[in-house]
């Protein structure tokens, strides 16, 4: 991928312009932290660097981290999963696919107004073991799902 | 495949016409949809696209005879139906070397792909078999379809005498020949697939080692 | 500008439950054109939703989220009348923000 | 429909042999698996988005008229879109022919807006030109979700639509010998994992035309019925059919009469 992802300081300088300059105030809480999105963590090709590279490294599996999907996905182009955290101080919440080019889907920070409850829709190329990965009191946790995903249609 | 199509495509559309409704009168159809009007409806709503041309909505006297509902369901047309299985019969070509089984792995990526033959695929390209689209065969594909019967154990359950890959070698080369209008394509007859992916076709179904007969 | 999102918030027991769809392409940078040519990724990387003025959620997105992303979470507090905004950011630096009242 | 089924079975199994060792079990997890993939993604149809674009695109000054299509007459009189669809395919005496949604809508273009419809009409689906029409057609049937399928077979044009619609059902060519009836002819059965409905029966066309124009999740695309059945036909190897014709219209016709009395559940969503 070839391409420079905006820095915080011109999405907040964009974001300005859009009339969101008073939650600045906001935005500075230290619950939140702004991260520059993480290039090398979405471009990295093995689960083990991905982690490394989001500070996850010694994530453990825990009951209390949920992710909801169907076992079988009729399309690999859009597959729902759902994140549901159970561990107090829940602040981030993200999506790995073990087996796509690039692991990290998406990684959602999450302020002390959210419940860790998240929801969206991710590409998968194959069959493959899905992750949730939770940071909760600083230490991360995860919860892994497989999903398989079929060949449909005439066309295949 | 080019050359098959357009020797079919050869029968001309009029005599199809005429075929349809054969011994039905004026067929199913009610008060509009009579030849003439059918004709000019063809004729105006498609256009040539890729190596789909008009020639191919151009019917050889199977596909008319099977484009009567009430032929299909064996209402009508019991004396021709036994005329186009012979018919489709007599097409069949038996293994130029008199080999029957190919390799079994090949033959499932054949019954993978439906790809092939359609308006935006070229000339050049493998065609597929499309046979995972209506059948189960392997156990390890539960993507299948059902449109026709499953084809699990297909081997196990027959055994591999000459009579079991006779037929089957005829079901998959013209399957109008045993079903005049059987949903199967006829896979060998109209050029879809090779002699060489038949044998491996073969043996997927028949080979004590595949897939299909664990 | 992107084309308009479309966003549902929806107060009940104290929880707001938000959806969002977003017009996005989402390009993977892994798929090809017509003629064989690589096209270049392009996608969502971030996105923020707020409550009133206060930022309650930030994400980073790869290309690997989904055509047209739908996404869905829940913040606590919130009533009938309070606004939801979502803003996005994509990868050329396009963006584009919308609000939904909350019911 | 029923008596064909069977003797088709029959034969098939008469020539293939008794036929055991289905895994049904597995099947029937596979199903539900798949029904609950589906629901999580009705909860969020990215339909929704081409829906606002089409009703921008319906209500903006367009075309060397620069008129809106607000006063389209979609057969329920000028300007009426609410429930339009759910009565279309009709005949229109201004045309003097059967249109269905995507058909009117360019009747109105030419005559309200004075654009040149060949070029959409020709264009490929999946560009800009035809992305519109679909986005349009998406808006249309979203005013009739919920309303009850009723479409006329009074005037002899719409019968004869109908007829023909239903006699192209049958028609088998190209090199794979299918016909629409091939595989929308029987009761249950699937292509891979798709359930096919059964389109001759009330409740299999109404499966179908209920649920169109809908959002294609494999392509993130969204399709109007001229796309889904130009691509039917071109899945059976046959020649392209042209946008908005006559054969299309029947078709659409024959569905859409058979489904008469259903209830519109569009935009739908799909694999």
């Amino acid at each position: 991928m070839t391409f420079e992802p905006l820095s915080r300081r011109r999405l907040l300088t964009r974001a300005g312009a859009l009339g969101l300059l008073a939650t600045i105030g906001t935005l500075v809480t230290p619950r939140l932290v702004l991260a520059a999105w993480n290039k090398a963590a979405f471009e990295s090709k093995t689960l083990p660097e991905t982690y490394k590279l989001m500070g996850a490294e010694g994530a453990t599996e825990s009951g209390d981290v949920q992710i909801l999907a169907s076992d079988i996905a009729e399309n690999g182009a859009v597959v729902p999963v759902q994140a549901v955290s159970k561990l107090p101080d829940t602040t981030q919440i993200s999506f790995l696919v073990e087996k796509n080019p690039n692991m990290l889907a998406a990684l959602f920070d999450i302020g002390p107004d959210m419940v860790p409850d998240v929801t969206t829709r991710i590409k998968m190329g194959q069959t493959s073991n899905v992750v949730v990965l939770v940071k909760a009191g600083g230490k991360y946790f995860t919860a892994t799902k497989e999903i398989k995903v079929t060949l449909g249609g005439c066309g295949g | 495949m080019s050359t098959t199509v357009k020797s079919l495509s050869a029968v001309a559309l009029l005599l199809v016409l005429g075929t349809a409704s054969a011994g039905a009168g004026e067929g199913p159809w009610g008060p509009g949809a009579d030849d003439a009007s059918f004709k000019a409806m063809l004729k105006s709503g498609f256009r040539s696209k890729g190596i789909a041309t008009l020639a191919r909505l151009d019917q050889d006297e199977t596909q008319a005879f099977c484009s009567d509902p009430d032929n299909v369901s064996g209402k009508t047309g019991e004396k021709k139906r036994a005329e186009i299985e012979a018919a489709n019969l007599a097409t069949v070509k038996w293994p130029s070397d008199g080999v029957w089984l190919g390799d079994y792995k090949e033959g499932e990526k054949v019954a993978q792909s439906g790809r092939g033959l359609t308006s935006t695929d070229k000339a050049d390209m493998v065609n597929g078999g499309n046979c995972y689209n209506c059948h189960q065969l392997s156990p390890k594909e539960i993507s299948y379809g059902t449109i026709g019967p499953s084809l699990y154990q297909y081997g196990k359950l027959r055994g591999d005498t000459d009579e079991v890959k006779r037929t089957t070698w005829a079901k998959i080369w013209n399957s109008k020949a045993s079903n005049a209008c059987s949903n199967m394509p006829r896979a060998g007859h109209m050029g879809i697939v090779t002699e060489k992916q038949i044998k491996d076709l073969m043996a997927l179904l028949l080979d004590p080692a595949s897939p299909v007969n664990q | 500008m992107g084309n308009p999102m479309k966003i549902r918030a929806a107060s009940k027991d104290g929880i707001t439950e938000v959806k969002v769809l977003m017009s996005h392409e989402m390009e993977t940078g892994f798929r090809k054109d017509a003629s064989g040519a690589p096209i270049p990724a392009w996608f969502i990387s971030e996105v923020t939703a707020k409550l009133g003025d206060k930022v309650v959620m930030e994400a980073q997105w790869g290309p690997s989220v989904s055509k047209n992303p739908f996404l869905a979470f829940k913040i606590k507090g919130g009533k009938a009348g309070d606004k939801v905004t979502i803003t996005w950011v994509d990868s050329k630096g396009d963006t584009r923000t919308d609000t939904a009242t909350v019911t | 429909m029923k008596r064909w089924h069977a003797i088709g079975i029959a034969t098939a199994l008469a020539v293939v042999g008794a036929s055991t060792g289905v895994v049904s079990a597995e099947t029937d997890k596979s199903i539900e698996s798949i029904e609950q993939y589906r629901e999580a993604l009705r909860d969020g149809n990215p339909a929704e988005l081409f829906e606002a674009q089409g009703e921008e695109l319906w209500k903006t000054p367009a075309g060397p008229k620069n008129v809106s299509l607000e006063g389209c007459d979609l057969g329920l009189g000028a300007g009426v879109v609410q429930g339009a669809y759910a009565h279309l395919p009709r005949f229109f005496k201004d045309t003097g022919k059967v249109q269905d949604v995507e058909s009117r809508v360019l009747t109105c273009m030419s005559t309200l807006q004075g654009i040149d419809v060949k070029p959409l009409i020709d264009a490929k689906f999946n560009t800009p030109e035809k992305d519109r029409l679909e986005a349009i057609a998406t808006y249309v049937s979203g005013q009739s979700k919920g309303v009850k399928v009723e479409v006329s077979l009074v005037h002899p044009e719409e019968r004869k639509a109908f007829e023909l619609g239903k006699r192209m059902f049958y028609y088998q060519g190209g090199p794979h010998d299918f016909s629409c009836s091939t595989c929308h002819g029987q009761e249950g059965v699937r292509i891979r994992l798709q359930e096919l409905p059964n389109i001759p029966t009330h409740k299999g066309a109404a499966a179908g035309w209920t649920s169109w124009p809908a959002y294609r999740v494999s392509a993130g695309q969204m399709w109007g019925m001229q796309w889904r059945l130009a691509d039917c036909f071109r899945q059976q190897r046959f020649p392209e059919p042209i946008y908005g014709s006559d054969v299309t219209v029947a078709l659409s016709m024959y569905m859409a009469a058979t489904a008469n009395g259903a209830t519109m559940d569009t935009p739908g969503i799909k694999r």
